[in-house]
C-alpha cells in the first residue's frame, strides 16, 4: 500500500503524473461537453438558426489564447498554463448555474442534467489539480487570478422561450469551445514539460 | 491496558471518484476501544478526520467524491484509544490514482461459432463494470480472460488489451470448459475475476488439422 | 439560364492545422459557370475570397496554416455566376476544432514472432500519418485494427489504444491474413483504412491445446 517508500519527505504526487489525470480529465469534459451540446442542439435548436447568432463569442474571449498551433507553440508555458487556469476558474460560476437552470427547461432529459452536473464538479477538480501542477511548477509565486466574469444569468432565466434556448445554446456551444482549448493546451503542455516535446 | 497498535489494512477506490479503507484493531485490552481515521493531504497541514465510517461498514472509512482528490498524497494513520491510553498506527501514504480497482466486468457470454470456412470457434463476450465510465475515455480498462477445462488444473490466461470479445480457435470437442474475465485500469490493480460461465464443447465439431 | 444552385458538401482538416471545403456546383445552365468562395470569420466582419482554388483539386478550396483558425466560426458559401446570373449557396457555418479527420496511418508491417516460452504471435506495427503532428501533443491519436482471413468475409475490429503496435495471440496456423489500420484524433472522425497488408501463418506453428 505506502506508496512513498521514503516516508513523508518529499511524498508528492510527480508533475508527471499530475499532467497524465489532468489530460485523461481534460479530455473527458470535452467529450461531456460535446455530447451536452450536441445532445442539446438536436433536441432544442434545430431550424432556429442559433448558430448564426452564436458567432458574438463567448464570455472568455477577453481571455486572448493561441489560435492555431504556431501561436500555441510559441507561447511560454506560463502563460498556457495561467490561460488555462484562467479559462477554468471563468466556467466555475456559469457550470455551477447550468446545472441548476438546466432542470428549468421543458422535458430536459436526465442525461443533459447528468452531464451538466458531472461537468461542474470534474471542472472543479480539474482547476484544483491545475492550482497544484502550477504550484509544482512555481513553488511559492502567488498565482494571477485573471479569469472572465460571467453575467449570462437573466439570459438563462428570460420569458421569451426562443431567446432563453439561444442563450443555453451559446452557453453550450463556448463551453464545448473552451473545453476544447483546455484539452489541446494541456496536451501540449504535457508532451513539452514532460516529454521534452516528443511524445 | 492501553489498546495495541491499529493497523490500515487497504484502501480501494472503485471507479477513481471515491475510495474507502479499512483497518484492523489490535489488542483493545480488555476494555471498549475506540477508533479515529486522521488524514492530511500532501501541501495541506490541517489533519482531518474520516468523513464517513458508517457506509463501508465496520473499521472502515468511506471518502466521498468531495473527500477524494486525485492530485495529492493522503497520509492516514488510524488512532486506538481506551481509558488506559491509545495508539496509533503506522502513517500510510496513499495516491488515489493507484489504488482503482474497478468490479469485475459482468454479462461475460460463451458461444461456438463458425467461421465462413466452417472453422469452429469460441466466441467470449462481455461487459465494462457498470460503474466504470469507459466511453469518455475517463477509465481505460484492459481486459484478461481465463479459461481451463472443466476437469482440468491449470487455467490458460489470456491478455485481451482492451477489446470487449475474444475468438479463440484452439478447441478440444467434447470438452467443457469454464471461463472467467477481470480487468485492470491503465495504473489500478486488476478486478477480481467475474463469476464463472460454462461452455460445452460439441462432441461432433470437425477440428481442422492442427 | 442563371446556373442553379451551387452546395457546399464538406469541410475537412487532415491535421488540425490546414484544411480544406468541396462544394457540388448546380446546374450550369448550358454556358460556362464560374464558382467562388467567400468566407467571414467571427469576430471579422471582412469577407474574404477562397486563398486556394487549386491545392485540393476541382471545386474546393484550400486554407493553408496562414488562413486556418481554430475555435471560430467560418462562414462560408459558395456564388456561381454565368452570363445569365448568378447563384449563391446555402451559408454553412465551420469551426476546424471539429472537422478533424486525420490521413489512415502508414508502413503498416506484419511479422510472426515468439515470445520466450515458444508461444508464437503476431506482432503488427505502423506509423502515424506522417501530416499529424502527434509528438508536440497537437494531436493526440487512437487506432483500431481490423483482421481477417483472406478467404473470410467478417472483420475482426481491434481497439489498440494510442500505442504503435500490436501483439496478436490467437492465430490460425496455416491461414493466410489480411490486416489494416486506421487512426482517430483524440476529437474527431476516424480515417479511411490503410492500405491492406498481407501475411501467411507457417502451418507449423504449434498451437497449445486449452
Amino acid at each position: 500500500l505506502p506508496i512513498c517508500p521514503s516516508g513523508s519527505a518529499g511524498c508528492q504526487v510527480s508533475l508527471g503524473n499530475l499532467f497524465d489525470r489532468a489530460v485523461k480529465l481534460s479530455h473527458y469534459i470535452h467529450s461531456l461537453s460535446s455530447e451536452i451540446f450536441n445532445e442539446f442542439d438536436e433536441r432544442y435548436a434545430q431550424g432556429r438558426g442559433f448558430i448564426t447568432k452564436a458567432i458574438d463569442g463567448c464570455h472568455t474571449s477577453s481571455l486572448t489564447t493561441p489560435e492555431d498551433k504556431e501561436q500555441a507553440q510559441q507561447t511560454h508555458h506560463d502563460e498556457l498554463l495561467n490561460l488555462v487556469l484562467g479559462v477554468l476558474r471563468s466556467w466555475n460560476d456559469p457550470l455551477l448555474h447550468l446545472v441548476s437552470e438546466v432542470q428549468s427547461i421543458k422535458e430536459a432529459p436526465d442525461t443533459i442534467l447528468w452531464k451538466a452536473m458531472e461537468i461542474e464538479q470534474q471542472n472543479k477538480r480539474l482547476l484544483e489539480g491545475m492550482e497544484k501542477i502550477v504550484g509544482q511548477v512555481h513553488p511559492g509565486e502567488t498565482e494571477n487570478e485573471v479569469y472572465s466574469k460571467w453575467s449570462g444569468l437573466p439570459s438563462l432565466q428570460m420569458a421569451d422561450e426562443d431567446s432563453r434556448l439561444f442563450a443555453f445554446y451559446n452557453l453550450l456551444h463556448c463551453l464545448r469551445r473552451d473545453s476544447h482549448k483546455i484539452d489541446n493546451y494541456l496536451k501540449l503542455l504535457k508532451c513539452r514539460l514532460i516529454h521534452d516535446s516528443n511524445c | 491496558q492501553p489498546p495495541g497498535r491499529p493497523e490500515l489494512l487497504r484502501c480501494r477506490s472503485p471507479e477513481k471518484e471515491t475510495f474507502t479503507c479499512w483497518w484492523k484493531p489490535g489488542s483493545d485490552g480488555g476494555l471498549p476501544t475506540n477508533y479515529t481515521l486522521f488524514y492530511s493531504k500532501e501541501g495541506d497541514r490541517s489533519i482531518n478526520e474520516c468523513p464517513d465510517y458508517r457506509t463501508a461498514g465496520p473499521n472502515s472509512c468511506y471518502f466521498d467524491k468531495k473527500h477524494t482528490s486525485l492530485w495529492a498524497i493522503y497520509n492516514i494513520t488510524i488512532k486506538a484509544t481506551n481509558k488506559m491510553g491509545s495508539n496509533i498506527s503506522e502513517p500510510q501514504y496513499v495516491d488515489v490514482t493507484y489504488i482503482v480497482q474497478p468490479d469485475p466486468p459482468v454479462n461475460l457470454s460463451l458461444e461456438v461459432k463458425k467461421q465462413v470456412d466452417g472453422k469452429p470457434y469460441l466466441l467470449l463476450k462481455w461487459n465494462p463494470p457498470p460503474l466504470a465510465d469507459v466511453k469518455s475515455g475517463w477509465l481505460t480498462l484492459e481486459y484478461r480472460l481465463r479459461l481451463k477445462p472443466e476437469d482440468g488444473e491449470e487455467w490458460e490466461t489470456i491478455i485481451v488489451g482492451q477489446q470487449t470479445q475474444y475468438k479463440l480457435f484452439s478447441l478440444n470437442p467434447g470438452k467443457k470448459y469454464i471461463a472467467q474475465v477481470h480487468c485492470k485500469p491503465d495504473h489500478g490493480e486488476w478486478s477480481e475475476w467475474s463469476s464463472e460461465n460454462y461452455i460445452q464443447i460439441p462432441g461432433d465439431i470437425e477440428l481442422k488439422d492442427v
